[in-house]
C-alpha cells in the first residue's frame, strides 16, 4: 500500500486504495482509476480553500477473484499494509466492521447525508446495504440486477406476437408470469420443436447470488434485521429445490449443467438459442464484445430481459442487488490516520459523472439520483432500460455468517438437482446443517 | 527378425502416443485456441486472429512480472539445491544420532496442507518483517519479511524441501565410497568433497529437483499472491489469474496464449537441463560398494 | 615417516575383519601385505588411511598417534583395488586433482602429470575420460594419481592386478625406484608373491584378520613359521606330508609312507621336539623334488596329473595316498599314468607341529 | 563483560574450535540450514496450526482477539452428516489417483521413455511436464472443453456424438473420474521426473551385465531397474500420498467440490480460506487440518515400515568426520 | 557351439579399438586373450558378448551370423572385469539370477548356487550384499554368476586379477575342469601368461586392436612369430640382442658385440637370410642363459642389477651395451658389481628381421 510520507515544500500525501475483482484493462477499471480524477478535484478544492497540498493517487485494479481478494485484504490488514480505501462488495462491511479493519463513515443515514453533497445524492435504500450495527461503513459505488433474459426470436417462432413479447418484462414485473409459466414455456417451446431440448431454461453454471432470487421469489427470508439472525424458511426452500429439480425432469434445463465452463456458457446462451436464461446485467457489456457477432444491437434484436419471475402469482418479481461500496480502512489496518481525508476523496469519486462513466463502460446500474438524468447514462439504452429493477431489488444481508448460510444453501441445491436427494431431504440437509454450523445464529421457519 | 526389432521398438512408442493423448488432444486445443476467436470441439470458428499475441508482447508489465518470476524461481531453485544437497548429504553418508529421525520428520512435515500454514506463516513473515535489514532492506529481492520477494522465496523452499532432501539423500545412497575415500586420501575436506566430487555424480538428481523447483517456482501462484502485495512487482501466474478470475467471461483466446508464454520458459529451461544434466558419467570404478 | 600398527582391530556390525594386528614400517621402507581375499588388507589400509576408524588400538605415525586425524591431515596417497577414478573429471584432472587442492602452479602440474603419466605409459591418454579407458589404463590412472603426491605415505591396494606381465615388471620397478629415490615408506597390498617378494623389505601374511607373520621377503620362503604360511607361499604350493621322525642308526630320518620312504635330515633341519613325540608334517617345496632314475630315487609312483605351466610343466604324484607335485625341468616329459622316480633335496625341508601347524624349526 | 564471556563460552560450546578435535560436527553444519528453514517455515507454523485450532479465530476475530475454545472445533467436524462420507471419498480419490497415475502411471512413462531413442523420450517427458507447469485455470478449462457437451466438447463432439453415445457434458456424469483423471496427468510428472533420473543413474555396466545374463527387457525392468527404485519409491509414494491427502486446487476449479467431490483438503480449504462472502474460520480449517495431518501419519508410518525404511537408509561406509 | 570372427572392426568416436580381427573357436575350446593394456581384448569381448555392435564384420555362432541378437538371445555367461555386481542383490541373488530369469525350481537353484559356490570358497558369504565383500569376493561371486549358468559360450575377462596365487590355481583348475566337463566354449581374458598357457587351447596375441597370433599355446613360445610376440611372451621377457649371422669354418654363427662373443647356431636354427643381409636380432630367453666359469664361459660382463625374484634371482648384465638378464639358481649368490661368465643354451635361440620384427625362422 502507499504512505502518507511528508516533505519540505507543499505536503504530499498518497491515498491508496485497491478495488477487488477488476483487472486493470477490464470494464471494471474505474473502481480505482476514478481516484486519479477524484484527487486531481480534490487538491484543487484544497488549494482552494488555501492547504497546498499534493495528493498522489496509488490505485490498485486487483483482478484476482472476491475470495482471493478478500484473503489478501484480511491479511495486510492483520499486518498494518492495507490500502486507506478498500473497493469490495456490500456484504463484507459486517466481517470487516466487527475485524476492526474498517471504519465508519457515519453514525446514521442523515448524518452521511449532510456530510458532503455527494453522499446525499445516493438514492436511500442503497444507505441500508452500508448499514451495520446501526452506523454507515461504506458509501455504494455501483450496483446491479440480474435479469431474466429471454430469445424474442425463440418466442417469436413459438407464435408469440411482438406484443406479447413486448409485455412480457410487465406481465413479469406485475406477477403474471410466474416460475412456473416459464417452465411451462419451455416445455411449449420443447414440445414445438422450436426449443432444442435442454435449451429451454438455463441459470448460472456455478456458485453466485443469483440462485437467493428464487428462495425470495418464492418467499424466502434470509434475514431478521431486528433480531440480527439469519432466516431459513422451509417452505419457500423446498419449492426452490423442487423448481431446481423440475427444470431438469421436464428437460428444459441439461442434466449434468453446473460446472460448464463460462466460456461455453456464454457462447451458448448467445448463439445457440436458448430460450429463458439468468445473468447479470454486466455481461451484457462482454456479449456484446466476445460473443455476438453483430455487436449490441444483434442482442437488441435477439433477446428481452426482465426482472426474475416471482414463484408466487400476483407476487412482483425481485432481483438481487449487490452493491459495490468505498470502505475506508482503520488506523490499525493502515498504521495512517487520515480517515477523515480519505472519505473526502470518497466524496469526490461519487461525482456523478465519474460514477456515470463507470456504470456505462461497465454496464451497472445507478446509484445516485442525478445519474438516472444523466444524458450519458440515459444514451445507455440497456441500462436505462433496467434501472426500474432497482425498486424491485433485494440485498444480501450484512451478516457475517451469512457466507456458511449461502454456501450450505447452493450446494444443497445442487445435489437435489442432480437427482441425488429430493427437495423435501434436501430441505432436512440444510436445516440440520445450518443449525449445526450456525447454531443460534440462524432461525428456522 | 527385422520384423520382430521393429515391433519392439514401435510397440513402447505406440503405447505412450496412446496414453499420452489427452495431454497432446488438450495442448493442441491450447495452442490453436491461441489464434482463433472461438472453437468448437477442435473446429477453430470464427477465424484467425494474431490479436492475444500481440496483447502480450505489447504489455510491459508481463514482461516486467517475467522478470520478478525468473527471480522467484531462480532463488527457490538455487535456494532448494544448495540446502537439500547439503542436508542429504549428511544424512546419506555421516554417522550421527538423530539420523533417521530427521529424515522421517522431514517428511512427516510434509502432510501439513500448505494452505492451512499460511495463517501461521504469515505470522512469521510478519515478524521476519520487523527486523532492520533482513526484513525489508535487500536489494532485487526486497528482504525476508512479509511482502517481500525474499520471503515468498524462502517460504516455496521451506514447501519443497521435504522433497528436496529426500531426493538428494537417494542420489547420495548410490555413489561409490571408494570414490568419497579417494578424494579425502586426496586432500579434501568433507565440504570439498561433497561440492568437488560427490556433486557431479548426482547430476540426474539435480536435474530432477532442479526442473521440478524451477518449474514449482515459475508457476507459484498461492504464496506470491498471498504474502506479495503489489501486482506490480508479483509474478506471472497472478497476472494470469488476473485474466480469469471472477464471473467476467473469460477471454479463454487470450488466457491460453499467456499461459503457453508462461510455458516457453519451463520448457526452454527443461531442454537445457536434460542435456545438460542428464548425462550421467560412468567408469573409473569396479566392484560393488 | 614410520609407521606403526598397535593392536589394531576393526570389527564391521557381524565380522571381524582385522585382529589385533600391530607391526611397525621404518623410514622409507616397503611393507608387502600378502593373504588370501577377504583376510582384511583392505580393511588395514583404509584404517591407515583414516576412512576407516580403528574399533579399538593405535595408528602411529613417526610415534604419533593419529587415530584422530583427518585423511587429508595425515598425507598420504592411495590406490584404490577398485580405482575409484573420479567419474566427471578427465585422466589429466584425475592425477592433478590432488596438486589443484595444494593450489600448485599450473605449469609444474602439467609438468607433474605429464612425467608420471609418461612413465606409466599414459601420456597419449590424459584428455579422455575414465569410461573411455580401458581396465588396465583406468588402473594407471589411479597409480598416477597416488604417485604425483609423492607424499609421506603411499598406500597401494593390487595398484596392478589389471595389467600384463611385461607392463606389470617394468611398473613395479617404476614404483620401487620411486619409492625408494624419494624415500616413501609405502605399504602394498597385492596377491602377486613375486612382486611382494621382489618389491617389499618386509612382507606382512595375514589370514582371516589376524598377522601370522611379518619378516622379511627371504624369511618367509626359507624359514615359514606355520604350515599356512609354508603353503601360500610359493607357487605351486609346498607339498606336506605325514611322516614320522626318527633316528636311524645315529641319523635324523624322516619315515614316510607307511616306512616305504626314508629320507635323511641335514642336521641344521633336524626338528626340535618336545617328548616322545615324533609324528610331524614334513613340508618340501615343488622346487626341491626332482625326477631321478628309479635306481636312485627316494620314492617311486604314478604320475596322477600333468599341466603345461609354459616352460616347465607341473607333475603330480601319488604316494601312499599322498600328494606330491613337482616341476619337471623343459627337457623332460612326462605323461599321465608313467610310473616315475622322485628324488627329495633334503637341505630345505621343513617340519610342522601336525596339531597346531607352527614350524618344529623356526619357532 | 560478563554476558559476552558467557556468551562466546556458549558459542564455543556449540561451534567447538578447530583445535580441540572435539568429535567433529561436519554434519552440523552441513544439516544447519535445512533445519532453520524447516523450524522456522515449518515447525513453528505446524505448532501454530495445531493451536490456531483451539481457538474461534475467523475473520471476525481478526488475528489477536480471539479465545481458546478447546476441542470444540474437532467437536464440530464429527458433528458434521457427512464428515465420513467425505473421508472415504478422500481416501479412495487419494488411493486411486496414486495407484493408477503418481506411481503406476509415472513408472510406465519413465520406462519407456528410457527405454525409446534418447529425443522421442526426451519430447514425452515434456509433454506429461506439461499439465504440471500449466496454470490451474488453463489447464483445468482444458478438461472441461474435453469434457463439455457437443459443439464445444473434444470427447463428446470427437468421438461419443458420432458413436451414438451421451452429449452432455461428461464431467457431472463422472465427477470422480475426472478428478482422478485431471489430478493424475498432473501428478504422474512428479514421479516420472523422480524415476527417470533414478534408472539414469543405475550403472551402465549393471545394466549391460542383466542383458548378458539372459534378461529380456522387461524383465531387467522386473529385476534390475524396479529394485533399484526402492528409495525413490518409497519416497514418490509417501510424498504424494501425502500431497494428494492435502490437495485440492485442480478439484476446487473443475467441480468447486459439487458433485460429491469435495474431499477432505478442499473442505478445509473451503472453511478457511474460500468464502466467497470472505469470512475465513481460520481455526475451523486448521482443525480439519490437523486431522488430516493424523490421518497422513498414519500413512507414512505404515509406508515406513512396509518399505523398511530402516534398511534404505544403509550404515555408512566412511568412520571419520 | 563354434565361435567364429570374421573381420570384426570396432571404432569408438576417436580410436580403433578392434581392427579387423578373425579367428574361429572350436566347439568345446577355450582361447585365451593376452595382450597390453588398452589392446582391445574388453572391447572384443563385448562385441562378442552382443553388447557393442561391430562397427563392420560379422560374429557366427556355430556358422549363423548374430550380429543382430540381443545379448539374452545368445545363451552366454560372462565375468566382467568391472565385476558388474547386481549392488541391490546379496550374493546369492546376484548368483541366481540367470536361473530365476529361466524360473527354474527354487530347490534346483539353491543347490546350485551352494555348489558354486562353495567350489569358489564363497559359501559362508551368500547373504552378504556386495559392498560388504572384498574385491576377491566379489570377483568370485561374479564368477559364479557365469558359471552357475551353463551356457553355450563363457566370457571371462580378468575373471582372477583379484585372487592370491593359491586361489588362483586352484580356481584356474575349476573353471577348466567344469569347463571341459560341460564342453562350453570359451574366450578367456587374461594378462597371466601362466594362465593362458595352462588352460587355453589356443591363445589370441593381440596389439593395439590387431590380431598377432592365434595360436597354440605352446607354439606361442617355441615359435614366436614376430619380436613383439617373443618378448611379450614369457617373464622375464626374451633377451633381443644385435646380432651378425655368418658361417665361420662352415659353422653357422651368431656374432655379438662387435666380435667379442660367438655363438655356435644349431642347425635347426639357422635363419632364412635372403640375400647378403646379415644384421639379425637374436633372441634368447633369460631360462636359457645360465652362469658359467668364465673359462668356458660365451660372454663375461658385469652384474648392473640384481633383484630378488623369490626362490631365484633376476640378473642384469651389461654385455658391450647390450642388456643381458637371466635368472640365477637358487644356490648360486650373485652380488651387484661382480663380474659373471655366462653360457647361452643356443637350442632355443631366435632370431628376427631388424626392420620388419618378424621372425627368420617361423615365417
Ligand atoms: N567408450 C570408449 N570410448 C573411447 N575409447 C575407448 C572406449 N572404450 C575403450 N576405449 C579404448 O579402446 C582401447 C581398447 O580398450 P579395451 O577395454 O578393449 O582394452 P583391454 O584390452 O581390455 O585393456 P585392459 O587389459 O587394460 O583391460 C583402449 O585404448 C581404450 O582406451
Ligand atoms: N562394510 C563391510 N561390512 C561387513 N563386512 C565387510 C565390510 N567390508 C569388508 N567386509 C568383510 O571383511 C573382510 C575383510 O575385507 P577386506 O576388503 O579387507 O579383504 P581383502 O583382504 O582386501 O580381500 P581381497 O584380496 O579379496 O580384496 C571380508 O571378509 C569382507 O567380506
Ligand atoms: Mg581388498
Ligand atoms: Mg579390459
Amino acid at each position: 500500500g502507499g504512505s502518507g510520507e511528508k516533505e519540505a515544500g507543499p505536503e504530499r500525501v498518497t491515498i491508496s486504495l485497491w478495488a477487488g475483482n477488476a483487472p486493470p484493462d477490464g470494464p471494471d477499471r474505474y473502481r480505482a482509476l476514478n481516484l486519479i480524477t477524484a484527487l486531481e478535484r480534490m487538491q484543487a478544492e484544497m488549494r482552494q480553500e488555501g492547504r497546498e497540498i499534493t495528493l498522489v493517487a496509488d490505485a490498485v485494479s486487483d483482478p484476482a477473484g472476491w475470495t482471493e481478494f478478500k484473503r489478501r485484504f484480511a491479511l495486510s490488514a492483520e499486518a498494518g499494509e492495507a490500502p486507506d480505501i478498500v473497493v469490495s462488495g456490500h456484504t463484507d462491511v459486517a466481517l470487516w466492521a466487527q475485524s476492526g479493519y474498517i471504519v465508519p463513515v457515519a453514525n446514521s443515514v442523515a448524518e452521511v447525508q449532510a456530510m458532503y453533497p455527494q453522499f446525499a445524492d445516493v438514492i436511500e435504500p442503497f444507505w441500508d446495504s452500508v448499514t451495520w450495527n446501526g452506523k454507515i461503513w461504506g458509501v455504494p459505488q455501483d450496483t446491479e440486477a440480474r435479469p431474466m433474459y429471454f430469445n424474442k426470436v425463440l418466442l417469436k417462432e413459438m407464435g408469440w406476437s411482438d406484443a406479447e413479447i413486448d409485455a412480457l418484462p410487465q406481465q413479469i414485473r406485475s406477477g403474471e408470469f410466474t416460475l412456473d409459466d416459464l417452465i411451462k414455456t419451455a416445455q411449449d417451446g420443447i414440445d414445438q420443436g422450436v426449443v432444442k431440448p435442454g435449451y429451454g431454461y438455463w441459470h448460472r453454471p456455478s456458485a453466485g447470488g443469483d440462485f437467493t432470487q428464487f428462495y425470495v421469489a418464492y418467499g424466502g427470508e434470509i434475514y431478521d434485521a431486528e433480531s440480527d439472525r439469519l432466516v431459513i424458511s422451509r417452505e419457500p426452500l423446498r419449492k426452490f429445490f423442487d423448481f431446481h429439480r423440475r427444470v431438469v425432469t421436464t428437460g428444459i434445463t441439461p442434466e449434468n449443467f453446473i460446472g460448464t465452463s463460462w466460456d461455453v456458457w456464454h457462447d451458448t446462451v448467445v448463439n445457440h438459442d436458448v430460450l429463458f436464461f439468468n445473468a447479470g446485467v454486466w455481461s451484457w457489456a462482454g456479449w456484446a464484445v466476445n460473443n455476438a457477432a453483430g455487436g449490441e444491437a444483434e442482442l437488441f434484436e435477439k433477446f428481452g430481459y426482465a426482472l426474475q419471475p416471482s414463484g408466487i402469482p400476483g407476487e412482483p418479481g425481485v432481483t438481487l442487488s449487490h452493491p459495490v461500496i468505498y470502505m475506508a480502512c482503520s488506523e490499525r489496518a493502515t498504521r495512517r490516520s487520515n480517515q477523515d481525508l480519505v472519505i473526502r476523496a470518497i466524496a469526490h469519486m461519487t461525482d456523478t459523472d465519474l460514477n456515470t462513466r463507470h456504470a456505462v463502460i461497465s454496464a451497472h446500474t445507478a446509484i445516485l439520483n442525478s445519474q438516472l438524468d444523466d444524458p450519458d447514462y440515459l444514451a445507455a439504452e440497456f441500462l436505462s432500460d433496467v434501472s426500474y429493477m432497482a425498486d424491485y431489488n433485494y440485498f444480501a444481508p450484512n451478516h457475517p455468517s451469512y457466507g456458511q448460510w449461502f454456501d450450505v444453501v447452493y450446494r444443497t441445491m445442487v445435489s437435489v438437482q442432480a437427482g441425488e436427494v429430493t427437495p423435501e431431504q434436501g430441505v432436512d440437509e440444510a436445516v440440520q446443517r445450518l443449525q449445526h454450523e450456525l447454531g443460534d445464529a440462524v432461525v428456522v421457519r | 527378425m527385422r520384423p520382430k526389432i521393429l515391433f519392439f521398438k514401435s510397440v513402447p512408442i505406440a503405447l505412450i502416443l496412446v496414453i499420452s493423448a489427452p495431454i497432446l488432444l488438450g495442448y493442441l486445443w491450447v495452442f490453436v485456441r491461441t489464434f482463433s476467436v472461438n472453437m468448437y470441439g477442435m473446429r477453430p470458428i470464427g477465424g484467425f486472429t494474431m490479436r492475444n499475441w500481440m496483447t502480450i508482447v505489447r504489455d510491459p508489465l508481463l514482461w516486467r512480472l517475467a522478470g520478478n518470476t525468473l527471480i522467484l524461481a531462480t532463488g527457490l531453485t538455487v535456494g532448494i539445491l544448495l540446502i537439500s544437497c547439503a542436508a542429504a548429504y549428511p544424512l546419506a553418508r555421516m554417522t550421527f544420532r538423530g539420523r533417521k529421525a530427521y529424515l522421517s520428520l522431514s517428511l512427516v512435515l510434509h502432510a501439513f496442507p500448505s494452505v492451512t500454514l499460511l495463517i501461521a506463516i504469515f505470522f512469521v513473515l510478519r515478524f521476519i518483517a520487523g527486523i532492520p535489514v533482513i526484513g525489508r532492506g535487500i536489494p532485487i529481492i526486497g528482504g525476508f519479511g512479509y511482502n517481500t520477494l525474499g520471503g515468498v522465496i524462502l517460504v516455496s523452499i521451506s514447501f519443497l524441501l521435504p522433497l528436496g532432501i529426500w531426493l538428494m539423500k537417494g542420489f547420495f545412497d548410490n555413489v561409490s565410497w571408494d570414490l568419497e575415500r579417494a578424494a579425502l586420501i586426496d586432500g579434501c575436506s568433507r565440504f570439498r568433497t561433497w561440492w568437488q566430487i560427490l556433486i557431479p555424480q548426482i547430476r540426474p538428481g539435480i536435474a530432477a529437483l532442479g526442473i521440478f523447483s524451477f518449474m514449482h517456482g515459475w508457476s507459484a501462484f498461492i504464496i506470491p499472491y498471498t504474502f506479495m502485495l503489489d501486482d506490480r512487482t508479483s509474478v506471472m501466474s497472478t497476472y494470469l489469474n488476473l485474466l480469469t478470475s471472477g464471473d467476467r467471461a473469460i477471454d479463454y483466446g487470450l488466457v491460453s496464449a499467456v499461459a503457453l508464454f508462461q510455458l516457453l520458459p519451463i520448457l526452454m529451461f527443461y531442454i537445457f537441463t536434460q542435456k545438460y544434466l542428464l548425462t550421467i558419467f560412468g567408469g573409473g570404478m569396479k566392484g560393488g560398494g | 615417516m614410520k609407521m606403526e600398527l598397535v593392536n589394531l582391530n576393526k570389527t564391521f556390525r557381524d565380522a571381524v575383519a582385522v585382529r589385533d594386528v600391530s607391526l611397525e614400517v621404518g623410514h622409507g621402507e616397503l611393507a608387502a601385505f600378502l593373504g588370501p581375499s577377504g583376510c582384511g588388507k583392505t580393511t588395514t589400509l583404509l584404517n591407515i588411511a583414516g576412512v576407516y576408524k580403528p574399533t579399538s588400538g593405535d595408528i602411529l605415525f613417526d610415534g604419533v598417534r593419529v587415530n584422530e586425524l583427518q585423511p587429508k591431515e595425515r598425507d598420504i596417497g592411495m590406490v584404490f583395488q577398485s580405482y575409484a577414478l573420479y567419474p566427471h573429471m578427465s585422466a589429466y584432472e584425475n592425477i592433478v586433482f590432488s596438486l589443484v587442492l595444494k593450489k600448485r602452479p599450473k605449469d609444474e602440474m602439467q609438468r607433474e602429470a605429464k612425467r608420471v603419466a609418461d612413465m606409466l605409459g599414459i601420456g597419449h591418454l590424459l584428455d579422455r575420460s575414465p569410461a573411455q579407458l580401458s581396465g588396465g589404463q583406468q588402473q594407471r590412472v589411479a597409480l598416477a594419481r597416488a604417485l604425483i603426491k609423492r607424499p609421506k605415505l603411499l598406500l597401494f591396494d593390487e595398484p596392478l592386478s589389471n595389467l600384463d606381465a611385461r607392463l606389470r615388471m617394468s611398473m613395479r620397478e617404476e614404483i620401487k625406484r620411486l619409492q625408494v629415490e624419494l624415500g616413501i615408506t609405502s605399504v602394498y597390498v597385492t596377491h602377486d608373491q613375486v612382486e611382494a617378494m621382489s618389491m617389499a623389505d618386509k612382507v606382512a601374511v595375514m589370514q582371516d584378520g589376524n598377522l601370522l607373520a611379518y619378516v622379511p621377503p627371504g624369511e618367509l620362503h626359507e624359514r615359514p613359521r606355520t604350515i599356512f604360511i609354508a603353503q601360500f607361499i610359493g607357487s605351486p604350493s609346498m607339498n606336506i606330508l605325514d611322516a614320522e621322525f626318527v633316528m636311524k642308526g645315529g641319523k635324523p630320518t624322516a619315515i614316510l609312507a607307511g616306512g616305504k620312504v626314508e629320507l635323511e635330515v641335514p642336521k641344521e633341519r633336524v626338528p626340535k621336539l618336545s617328548g616322545e613325540k615324533r609324528a610331524v608334517k614334513l613340508g618340501i617345496r615343488p622346487e626341491s623334488v626332482f625326477l631321478e632314475p628309479q635306481a636312485t630315487a627316494d620314492a617311486y609312483s604314478a604320475v596322477t596329473f600333468v599341466e603345461s605351466m609354459g616352460r616347465e610343466n607341473l607333475v603330480v604324484c601319488d604316494v601312499d595316498g599322498q600328494r606330491i607335485q613337482f616341476l619337471s625341468a623343459p627337457g623332460e616329459s612326462v605323461h599321465l599314468g608313467d610310473h616315475v622316480g622322485m628324488k627329495f633335496d633334503m637341505a630345505s625341508v621343513q617340519f610342522f607341529d601336525p596339531e597346531s601347524g607352527l614350524s618344529l624349526l623356526w619357532s | 563483560m560478563e554476558a559476552s564471556k558467557s556468551l562466546s563460552g556458549l558459542l564455543s560450546k556449540i561451534f567447538p574450535a578447530r583445535s580441540q578435535r572435539k568429535p567433529n560436527r561436519a554434519w552440523f553444519w552441513f544439516l544447519l540450514p535445512s533445519a532453520l528453514i524447516m523450524l522456522i517455515f515449518y515447525f513453528l507454523p505446524v505448532v501454530l496450526t495445531v493451536l490456531i485450532s483451539l481457538t474461534n479465530m475467523s475473520t471476525i476475530t481478526g488475528l489477536d482477539r480471539w479465545s481458546w475454545v478447546g476441542l470444540e472445533n474437532y467437536r464440530r467436524i464429527l458433528g458434521y452428516p457427512d464428515t465420513i462420507r467425505k473421508f472415504w471419498l478422500t481416501l479412495r480419490y487419494v488411493l486411486f489417483t496414486l495407484v493408477f497415475f503418481n506411481v503406476g502411471m509415472a513408472l510406465v512413462i519413465s520406462l519407456i521413455t528410457t527405454h525409446i531413442p534418447k529425443k522421442a523420450g526426451a519430447f514425452f517427458r515434456a509433454v506429461w511436464l506439461l499439465p504440471r507447469i500449466t496454470p490451474v485455470v488453463v489447464y483445468a478449462f482444458m478438461w472441461q472443453i474435453m469434457a463439455a457437451a457437443p459443439p464445444h466438447g473434444i470427447i463428446t463432439s470427437m468421438i461419443l456424438a458420432p458413436l451414438g453415445g451421451s452429449t452432455t457434458n461428461l464431467i457431472p456424469q463422472h465427477p470422480f473420474l475426472f478428478i482422478v483423471l485431471m489430478n493424475g496427468f498432473v501428478g504422474a510428472s512428479f514421479g516420472m521426473i523422480i524415476f527417470t533420473s533414478a534408472i539414469e543413474s543405475i550403472r551402465k555396466d549393471i545394466m549391460v551385465s542383466s542383458l548378458v545374463d539372459g534378461a529380456s527387457i522387461l524383465q531387467r525392468i522386473r529385476y534390475i531397474i524396479l529394485p533399484q527404485l526402492k528409495w525413490p519409491m518409497l519416497f514418490v509414494t509417501t510424498y504424494q500420498t501425502l500431497s494428494l491427502l492435502t490437495s485440492y486446487e485442480h478439484i476446487l476449479v473443475l467441480t468447486g467440490g459439487n458433485f460429491n467431490t469435495e474431499v477432505w483438503a478442499l473442505w478445509s480449504f473451503n472453511l478457511a480460506l474460500n468464502s466467497y462472502y470472505g469470512n475465513f474460520q481460520y481455526a475451523m480449517g486448521a482443525a480439519i487440518t490437523t486431522m488430516l495431518v493424523v490421518v497422513g501419519l498414519v500413512f507414512s508410518l505404515v509406508y515406513m515400515r512396509y518399505f523398511r525404511f530402516d534398511d534404505l537408509v544403509q550404515e555408512p561406509k566412511i568412520d571419520v568426520l
